[in-house]
C-alpha cells in the first residue's frame, strides 16, 4: 500500500501551516485517518501540512470555568489528564477508549473532529459535553459552539482553509455527572453506537440533559427529545426507559451489515438507558 | 536423554524474538525489481482491451505483461481430481497467469506492471487502462447450479463442477429416515472463511541466465510440491534448474498450500527481464486473492430411534469452489469432509452428497481442518439439536451414541459407512473429563437461577473425530490425488557426530525446529544443540510433500525416525567392528553402544568418526553416516475430543459472550505439550472466530465488501477467554512415535460447541430456533430472540 | 446498494421536469459534477468530482435518460468510473404533483460499486450516496427559490 | 526530502520521499525487517515500534513525521544482548509461533507495562486491542505479559 506522491510540509506554528495549505492540500495531524485513506489512494492531495509538531496546540489548560484542550493533544495525554480526569471525566474517559493504545499515542482530538467520522466517538462526547471549538484562519480565530459543528456526513463547519486549534470543555458542575457508553462494529471497533449523557440534577429532578449519539446517523446529535422527556423529572427506571424511546426520533438511522436500521434504532434506546442509568 | 514428552523451550524463537526472521518480503537481491499486479474491479466481466502504453512510458517502468504475452502456458492446475457419481471427470477449467478472455472474479489478474521500485510500480499499474464488458455474476453454490445462473467457465455447463456421492445407497437411508422415530433436520450454511495469515504473502523469481538456473523464494507451505506444479504442471522447466526457497513464513492455515498464479508469474517474468522480480501482496490483494476456506450450503438430516440412537444420516451440500480450483479444493468437501461424516457415532448408513460449484469468488482451498470442521459443525449441530428437540441431555445423547473404545492393536480399527478406517479411539473418556472441568451439573442449576435473574446461559458440546496424518499415497491416489502424500528426511550425522536433519515437512508457526530435533536428540541421546533441523529449501532438502492436514509429525516426523533406525543400524555395525563384539550384543542408549554386561562402549561421536575416516573399519561397509527415508503412512490418523463452550447473551443487544472454553483434546503421543497445546489454542481462536465474528461478505455483484481489518471481524485478545484444556492419550498404532496430529484439532471440534451454546440459551429462554447463520453477530442473535 | 428516498420541491411538476432534462441546470445542482456534455437527447458524458471526509475522487463516464414518460417519470443510468472503483446506478424517478403547486421526486434504484469503493465498506459509500442526495435536493430547493425570486 | 533519525540508538540521515512511512523506511532503507507489514490501515500493529518511547504503528506514520525523533524497533530492544524480560517471557511460555506478530506484540507491550506495571488479565486482553495474532489464540501471549510483568516489578 502506497499512497501518491505528495510535497510533505512540516509547519512551526499555526499561523504557518495557514500560510503553507494549498487548495488540494490536507492538514497532518496524528494522521491515523487520514494516512490509510491515502495509502488505498481514495484521497491523493498534492501536499500534506504537518502540524504535528506543533507544540503550542498540544496543551491541556486548566481556566477558571474551562478545561482548554490544544487541537493537538493525543487521546493518550488526554485520557491521563489529571485535570480532565477531575472536572470533565467523561472527556478523559472516552480519550481512552479510542483505538487502540498505538493509536492513542498518535491520534489527536483535533484531527478526529476535523475529520467527523460518523461513527467517532469524540463528536458524540463533545456535544453532550458543550464543547466550544476554536478555529484558526488567516483572518484570525473563531469560536463555534459544538452544535453548529457536526454538519453531516464527514462535514464540519471547518472551511477548508481553516484549522482547529482547541476544544473548550466546560467543567462539570457539582451537581452534574456524565458518562459515554458504546456498543462497538466488532472488527473496526468504532461505534455501532455511541451515547454520551451529561445531566445535571437538583434535589433529584433533572434540571438540565444533554444526550448526544454517534455511530448512529450520518453525523452525531443531540437526542433533544431524550433531553426534553428526562428535565423535570427524576432518573427513576421507568422514566429513563420511556426517554429513551426517543433516541432516534427524527434521524435517519445508518444501516450496514453489522447492524441494520432497526436493529441500530433499538441499540440507541439500549445504550441511552445503560448510559443515563449509571448518572 | 530424554527429550520426548517434555515441554522443551522453542530452538527457533530466538530469531524471531529479536527481529531476525527471514520471510520473503525481507529478503533483497541485487537487481531486483519489483511487481505489482493489475486486478479486476469486476467479478464478472470480457476484458475489451488493455492499454499499456502510458504505464510502459513512465519512468522506472521495466516491463508490463497482459495474458498473451505469456504463450503456451496455460496456467496453474489443481491437485486434484475428483469425479461426478457417474465415473465422469470433474470439470477443470485453465486458471492462467494472467487473464486471457474474461474476468472471473474481483481479483483476477488483468497485468503485471515491473519497476525499479515498488512505488513507481504502484504509480504506473493506475496508468494501465482496461476496458471491461461487465456482465452478471453469481456468488452463492446453490444460486449457481439453477437453470440461468450466470456462467463462470463455457466448459463447465450449470458450474457444476462435479457432483460426487459417498457412503450407503441414498433409498436404504432415506427409508431408514422415513421409519426413525424423530428426524433432526438442519439447512444451513457454513460460511466462507478468509484464512489471513498475518504475513502477506510474497513471491520473488530469480532466473540467472549463467546458470540456466530458477530460483523462487516464496511464502509457502509445500516448496516442493510448488516445485513439482511448477515445473511439470505450468512452466514445463525441468525441476533440477528450479530452486524454491521457502525460509520463516508467517503463518499459513492452508492458504499458503494452493500454488498461486503469482509464484509462476514471477518465476516467468524474472526469464523475461533477466532480472529477479518480487511481488508482496498487501492486505486488500490478500483478502481478494488469498484462498479462501470452508462456504459450504447444507441440508442435513439425523434420523433417531427412540432411545435417542441415530439410525440414520443424510446430507446434501453445495460446495464453493470459487472460480478457478485451487490445490486441494476438489479434495476439500469431498475426501476431507464425506468421510468424516461418522464422527465418532455408530450411525449405521450416512449418505453424503456434494455438489461443487464454480462462482465468481475467489478460489476456496483448504483452511485449517479443511473439510474435517465441516463435517464436524454438520453432525454436532445435528446431534445437538436432536437432544434439544426430543428433550434429551446432549452430553448423554452423545454417549449413547459413541463408538465403544478401540486400540488399533488388539480390537480391530473401526470401518465407518463413508470409506475410512479408524485406527484407534476411546471417546467417552474425552468427554467424561471435560464435564469433570467444566462442573457440568452445577452449571445446569446456574443456569437455572440465571435464566431466573434475565442472565441467558448457555453450554454447547462437540464431540469430534478427524483424519488427520494425510496421507497414504495409495489411497489418496486411489482418491484422485495428482501426488503421493509421503514425507521424506534425511538424517546426516557430521563426523563429530552433530546431526543436520532435512525435513520436507515445513515449518510456518509449528515448531517443527524444536520438536523434531526432540525427536532426533531423544532417539539418538544426543543433546539437543547438537541436532539441528533444515527446511523450506528444495536445493538442501532431498523431497517434500510439505505441512498441511496435519501431517508433519505423524509423516515427517516417522520419516525422520526411519533414517534415525539406519543410522543406527550401520552406526551399530561400526561400533561393532571397534569393539570387537558382534552386532547382537550391543545396547544402545544415552548417545553410546554398549557390549551387554561390561562397561565397553563406544560414544556415538567415535563412531561417526570412524565412518568419515574409515582407517579401521568394517570391509564390507561404506563410509559415512548419512541416511534418507521416505515414509508413506498406513493409514490416516484420526485425533478426536470434546469442546464445550459457555456463553453469556445480553438479551437487550443480543451479544454473545464467550465466558469460558474448555476442549479436552486426544491427538495421540506427545513429544511437545507446550507446543501441542499452543496448536489448540491457535486452532480454537480460529474456530470460535468463525462461530462469533468472522465469514467474506460478497454482494449481488460479487464484490467483497468486507475485505478489510475495518470490516472483516478478526478475533482480538479481549475477544477470547483463556482457555481451559487438557487431554487424553490414545497413541496411533501405526506409526513409530505413536502420534496424530494436532494442528487443526482446536478449529475443527470448537465451532459447533459456540454455536450450541448460544442456541441451547436461547432454547432454555424460551426461544426454540433451530439455527443462527454463522457468524453469530450481535444482530442475528437478537433477531433470533424478537422475531 | 439501494438508493432510495423522496424529496418535495416548491415548483410545478413541468417547471421540475424540465429543470431535470437541462444539462446547465443539472451541473448547476448536481454536487461534484463538474462537466456534463450532450451526446444526444438523453445522453451525456458526465465528469464529476466527490469530495467527501476520507474519499475524493474524480470519476468519468455516462449518464443515459431512458423510459421518459413526460412529465411524471423517467429512469436515470449513470456508469462512472474512477481510479478508486467504479459505480453503476439505475434509478427510477417519478414527479407526482402534491397540491399547492408541490412536486414529490420519489426516486428508487440500485447502485452497483466495484473495486476499492465496494471494498472500504458500505459504511462510507452509502453515506456518501446519502449525502450527495442530500446537496442534490438542497441546490435543488435553491435553484427553485432563485427562480420564484 | 531529508530526515534525521536516532534509530535503536544510532543517528542516521537519509534522503526520502514524502510519501514514504516510516516502516517502509525502516524495512527497505535501513534494512530493519524486523518491523512487519501485515496490513494497510494501521489495523493489525505488526508494525508497531517506539516513537519517543511510545508505542506507535509505524505504517501510519511519514517518515518525515519522526524527523529528529528517536525510534526503537525490535532490534534495539535487547541490550548489550541482554534480552528484554519481555522477549525472555514469550519464549518461556509459547507466546508465539510463527513470529510474524512478535515484534509488534513486544514493542507494544514493552510500552504497555510502562504505564501499567502489574496489569490483569482484562486489562492484557484490552490492551493487546490494536495486535492481531493469528497463531496462538492469544492464551500464551496473555500468560507471557503476566510473566513478564511479575519479572519486571520484582
Amino acid at each position: 500500500m502506497i499512497p501518491a506522491s505528495f510535497e510533505y510540509k512540516k509547519a512551526n506554528s499555526i499561523q504557518e501551516a495557514l500560510a503553507m495549505l494549498g487548495e488540494d492540500d490536507k492538514i497532518l495531524a496524528g494522521g491515523h485517518s487520514l494516512v490509510p485513506a491515502m495509502k488505498l489512494r481514495l484521497n491523493m492531495p498534492e501536499a500534506l501540512v504537518d502540524i504535528s509538531k506543533i507544540e503550542a496546540i498540544q496543551e491541556i489548560r486548566n481556566n477558571d470555568q474551562t478545561i482548554t484542550i490544544g487541537a493537538g493533544a493525543t487521546h493518550a495525554s488526554i485520557s491521563r489528564n489529571e485535570d480532565l480526569k477531575k472536572h470533565a471525566p467523561m472527556v478523559a474517559e472516552v480519550a481512552g477508549m479510542i483505538g487502540d493504545i498505538q493509536v492513542r499515542n498518535r491520534g489527536t482530538i483535533g484531527g478526529s473532529i476535523a475529520h467527523a467520522d460518523p461513527s467517532a466517538d469524540w463528536p458524540a462526547v463533545l456535544l453532550a459535553a458543550d464543547a466550544k471549538i476554536v478555529i484558526a484562519s488567516a483572518n484570525g480565530n473563531r469560536e463555534v459552539d459544538v452544535d453548529q459543528f457536526f454538519k453531516g456526513f464527514y462535514e464540519t463547519a471547518l472551511n477548508d482553509n481553516e484549522i482547529i486549534t482547541s476544544i473548550k470543555i466546560p467543567k462539570s458542575a457539582a451537581n452534574a455527572n456524565s458518562c459515554y457508553m458504546k456498543f462497538v462494529q466488532p472488527a473496526s471497533r468504532f461505534a455501532i453506537v455511541g451515547c454520551a449523557a451529561a445531566i445535571a440534577k437538583d434535589n433529584g429532578t433533572v434540571s438540565a440533559a444533554r444526550i448526544a449519539f454517534t455511530g448512529v446517523s450520518d453525523s452525531a446529535y443531540r437526542a433533544k427529545e431524550i433531553e426534553n422527556a428526562l428535565k423535570g423529572g427524576d432518573l427513576s427506571a421507568d422514566h429513563i426507559e420511556t426517554a429513551c424511546a426517543g433516541a432516534t426520533a427524527g434521524v435517519d438511522v445508518m444501516s450496514d451489515h453489522f447492524a441494520s436500521e432497526k436493529y441500530r434504532a433499538h441499540l440507541a434506546c439500549v445504550y441511552a438507558k445503560r448510559a443515563i442509568s449509571r448518572l | 536423554m530424554s527429550f520426548i514428552g517434555k515441554s522443551v523451550k522453542r530452538i527457533e524463537d530466538k530469531r524471531f524474538l529479536t527481529g531476525k526472521g527471514k520471510y520473503t518480503d525481507d529478503i533483497k537481491l541485487v537487481g531486483m525489481t519489483h511487481a505489482h499486479i493489475v486486478r479486476s474491479p469486476y467479478a464478472h466481466a470480457k476484458v475489451l482491451s488493455i492499454d499499456t502504453a502510458a504505464a510502459k512510458a513512465h519512468d522506472g517502468v521495466v516491463a508490463v505483461f497482459v495474458g498473451s504475452d505469456i504463450e503456451g502456458i496455460v496456467g496453474v492446475p489443481t491437485g486434484w481430481q475428483v469425479n461426478f457419481k457417474n465415473g465422469d471427470t470433474m470439470k477443470e477449467p485453465a486458471h492462467p497467469l494472467l487473464v486471457r478472455d474474461n474476468v472471473r472474479h474481483v481479483g483476477d489478474a488483468v497485468a503485471v506492471v515491473i519497476a525499479e521500485t515498488k512505488e513507481i510500480a504502484r504509480d504506473a499499474a493506475d496508468l494501465v487502462e482496461v476496458d471491461y464488458d461487465v456482465m452478471d455474476a453469481v456468488t452463492d453454490p446453490k444460486k449457481a447450479t439453477a437453470p440461468g445462473a450466470p456462467q463462470v467457465h463455457p466448459d463447465a455447463p450449470n458450474n457444476i463442477c462435479f457432483d460426487w456421492e459417498l457412503g450407503n445407497p441414498v433409498e436404504e437411508v432415506d427409508a431408514a429416515l422415513a421409519s426413525a422415530h424423530h428426524v433432526t433436520t438442519l439447512e444451513f450454511i457454513n460460511q466462507r472463511m478468509i484464512p489471513n495469515a498475518m504475513e502477506p504473502r510474497s513471491a520473488i523469481g530469480h532466473y540467472d541466465d549463467a546458470l540456466d538456473k530458477y530460483t523462487l523464494y516464496t511464502s509457502t507451505q509445500n516448496p516442493h510440491l510448488i516445485r513439482l506444479l511448477l515445473c511439470a504442471f505450468v512452466l514445463g522447466i525441468p525441476e533440477h534448474k528450479v530452486r524454491i526457497v521457502s525460509h520463516d513464513v508467517g503463518g499459513g492455515f492452508g492458504s499458503k498450500i494452493f500454488h498461486y498464479t503469482e509464484e509462476a508469474l514471477m518465476v516467468w517474468v524474472s526469464k523475461q527481464i533477466n532480472r529477479p522480480v518480487k511481488w508482496t501482496s498487501d492486505r486488500s490483494e490478500a483478502f481478494m486473492t488469498d484462498a479462501h476456506g470452508r462456504d459450504h450450503v447444507t441440508t442435513a438430516n439425523m434420523g433417531f430411534d427412540k432411545d435417542g440412537k441415530i439410525v440414520a444420516l443424510k446430507s446434501d451440500t453445495f460446495a464453493n469452489m470459487g472460480a478457478y480450483l485451487a490445490t486441494f479444493a476438489p479434495a476439500v468437501p469431498t475426501y476431507l469432509h464425506g468421510t468424516l461424516l461418522q464422527g465418532l457415532y455408530t450411525t449405521p448408513l450416512i449418505n453424503v452428497n456434494v455438489v461443487a460449484a464454480f462462482t465468481h469468488t475467489n478460489s476456496v482451498d483448504a483452511y485449517r481442518g479443511a473439510g474435517r470442521p465441516e463435517a464436524t459443525y454438520l453432525l454436532e449441530r445435528l446431534i445437538d439439536l436432536g437432544a434439544l428437540e426430543m428433550d434429551m441431555d446432549p452430553a448423554e445423547l452423545r454417549k449413547k451414541n459413541f463408538i465403544p473404545a478401540f486400540d488399533g492393536i488388539e480390537q480391530p480399527g473401526y470401518q465407518t459407512q463413508v470409506a475410512l478406517q479408524y485406527d484407534s479411539g476411546d471417546y467417552q473418556p474425552v468427554l467424561d473429563k471435560a464435564l469433570e472441568m467444566v462442573g457440568y451439573e452445577d452449571f445446569r442449576a446456574e443456569q437455572k437461577k440465571s435464566l431466573e435473574n434475565g442472565k441467558l446461559l448457555g453450554i454447547g458440546f462437540s464431540t469430534y473425530v478427524e483424519a488427520c496424518g494425510i496421507a497414504p499415497s495409495a489411497v489418496v491416489g486411489a482418491l484422485g490425488a495428482r501426488a503421493g502424500l509421503f514425507e521424506s528426511a534425511q538424517v546426516r550425522v557430521q563426523p563429530t557426530g552433530k546431526v543436520s536433519v532435512y525435513t520436507g515437512s515445513h515449518s510456518h508457526g509449528q515448531g517443527h525446529e524444536t520438536t523434531f530435533v526432540q525427536v532426533v536428540a531423544d532417539k539418538l541421546g544426543i543433546p539437543m544443540e547438537d541436532v539441528d533441523l533444515i527446511h523450506g529449501d528444495s536445493d538442501a532438502v532431498a523431497f517434500g510433500m510439505g505441512t498441511y492436514g496435519s501431517r508433519s509429525l505423524a509423516v515427517g516426523g516417522s520419516a525422520i525416525v526411519k533414517s534415525i533406525e539406519k543410522v543406527l543400524e550401520k552406526g551399530a555395525k561400526i561400533a561393532a567392528h571397534k569393539l570387537e563384539a558382534s552386532v547382537d550384543d550391543l545396547d544402545y542408549a544415552e548417545g553410546k553402544w554398549t557390549v551387554k554386561g561390561t562397561d565397553r562402549s563406544i560414544a556415538f561421536g567415535d563412531v561417526s568418526l570412524t565412518a568419515y575416516v574409515p582407517h579401521d573399519y568394517p570391509a564390507d561397509l561404506e563410509p559415512g553416516l548419512d541416511f534418507s527415508s521416505f515414509y508413506d503412512p498406513a493409514n490416516f490418523t484420526y485425533p478426536f475430543g470434546c469442546h464445550i463452550a459457555i456463553v453469556e447473551i445480553d438479551k437487550e443487544t443480543g451479544k454473545v459472550k464467550l465466558k469460558r472454553f474448555i476442549a479436552v483434546d486426544d491427538v495421540g503421543n506427545v513429544i511437545n505439550p507446550m507446543i501441542v497445546d499452543g496448536q489448540i489454542h491457535g486452532g480454537l481462536a480460529q474456530g470460535i472466530g468463525q462461530a462469533l465474528l468472522e465469514g467474506a461478505i460478497y454482494d449481488e455483484g460479487g464484490q467483497l465488501i468486507n475485505g478489510s481489518y475495518m470490516d472483516y471481524t478478526m478475533p482480538r485478545a479481549d475477544d477470547l477467554p483463556s482457555f481451559e484444556i487438557d487431554r487424553t492419550v490414545t497413541p496411533c498404532p501405526h506409526n513409530p512415535l505413536g502420534v496424530k496430529g494436532a494442528g487443526e484439532a482446536g478449529c475443527i471440534g470448537s465451532t459447533p460447541a459456540v454455536v450450541n451454546a448460544v442456541i441451547d440459551a436461547l432454547w432454555k429462554a424460551g426461544h426454540k430456533v433451530k439455527d443462527i447463520q454463522m457468524p453469530m453477530t450481535s444482530e442475528r442473535v437478537w433477531n433470533a430472540m424478537n422475531n | 446498494m439501494k438508493l432510495n428516498g423522496d424529496h418535495v420541491l416548491k415548483a410545478p411538476r413541468n417547471v421540475v421536469w424540465d429543470m431535470l432534462m437541462n444539462p446547465d441546470q443539472l451541473v448547476k445542482i448536481t454536487p461534484g459534477i463538474s462537466e456534463l456534455n450532450k451526446r444526444d437527447e438523453t445522453n451525456y458524458e458526465a465528469v464529476s468530482e466527490v469530495k467527501i471526509g476520507p474519499v475524493k475522487g474524480k470519476f468519468k463516464g455516462d449518464l443515459e435518460l431512458k423510459d421518459l414518460v413526460k412529465p411524471e417519470s423517467f429512469t436515470l443510468v449513470v456508469t462512472q468510473q474512477s481510479k478508486i472503483g467504479n459505480v453503476k446506478a439505475d434509478v427510477v424517478i417519478h414527479l407526482d404533483e402534491v397540491g399547492n403547486g408541490d412536486t414529490q421526486i420519489t426516486f428508487d434504484g440500485n447502485a452497483q460499486m466495484s473495486g476499492l469503493l465496494a471494498r472500504t465498506g458500505a459504511r462510507v459509500v452509502s453515506g456518501v450516496a446519502n449525502s450527495l442526495t442530500k446537496q442534490f435536493f438542497e441546490a435543488f430547493d435553491k435553484e427553485i427559490e432563485l427562480m420564484n425570486t | 526530502m531529508e530526515i534525521t533519525v536516532k534509530v535503536n540508538g544510532k543517528q542516521v540521515t537519509r534522503e526520502v520521499e514524502g510519501r514514504t512511512t516510516l516502516s517502509t523506511f525502516l524495512r527497505e532503507d535501513l534494512s530493519l525487517t524486523g518491523t512487519h507489514i501485515g496490513c494497510d490501515t494501521s489495523g493489525c500493529g505488526a508494525c508497531t515500534v517506539h516513537v519517543d518511547g511510545k508505542a506507535v504503528k509505524s505504517c501510519t506514520l511519514l517518515a518525515g513525521q519522526v524527523d529528529g525523533c528517536e525510534v526503537k524497533t525490535i532490534e534495539g530492544l535487547a541490550e548489550n544482548g541482554k534480552m528484554h524480560p519481555l522477549q525472555d517471557s514469550f519464549k518461556e511460555k509459547h507466546g508465539l509461533q510463527c513470529g510474524f506478530c512478535t515484534p509488534g506484540m513486544i514493542m507494544l507491550v514493552s510500552d504497555f507495562l510502562e504505564t501499567n506495571p502489574s496489569p490483569s488479565e482484562d486489562e492484557i486482553r484490552h490492551a493487546l486491542e490494536g495486535n492481531f495474532c493469528r497463531c496462538t489464540g492469544y492464551h500464551n501471549i496473555v500468560a507471557a505479559i503476566k510473566d513478564a510483568a511479575e519479572t519486571m516489578s520484582a
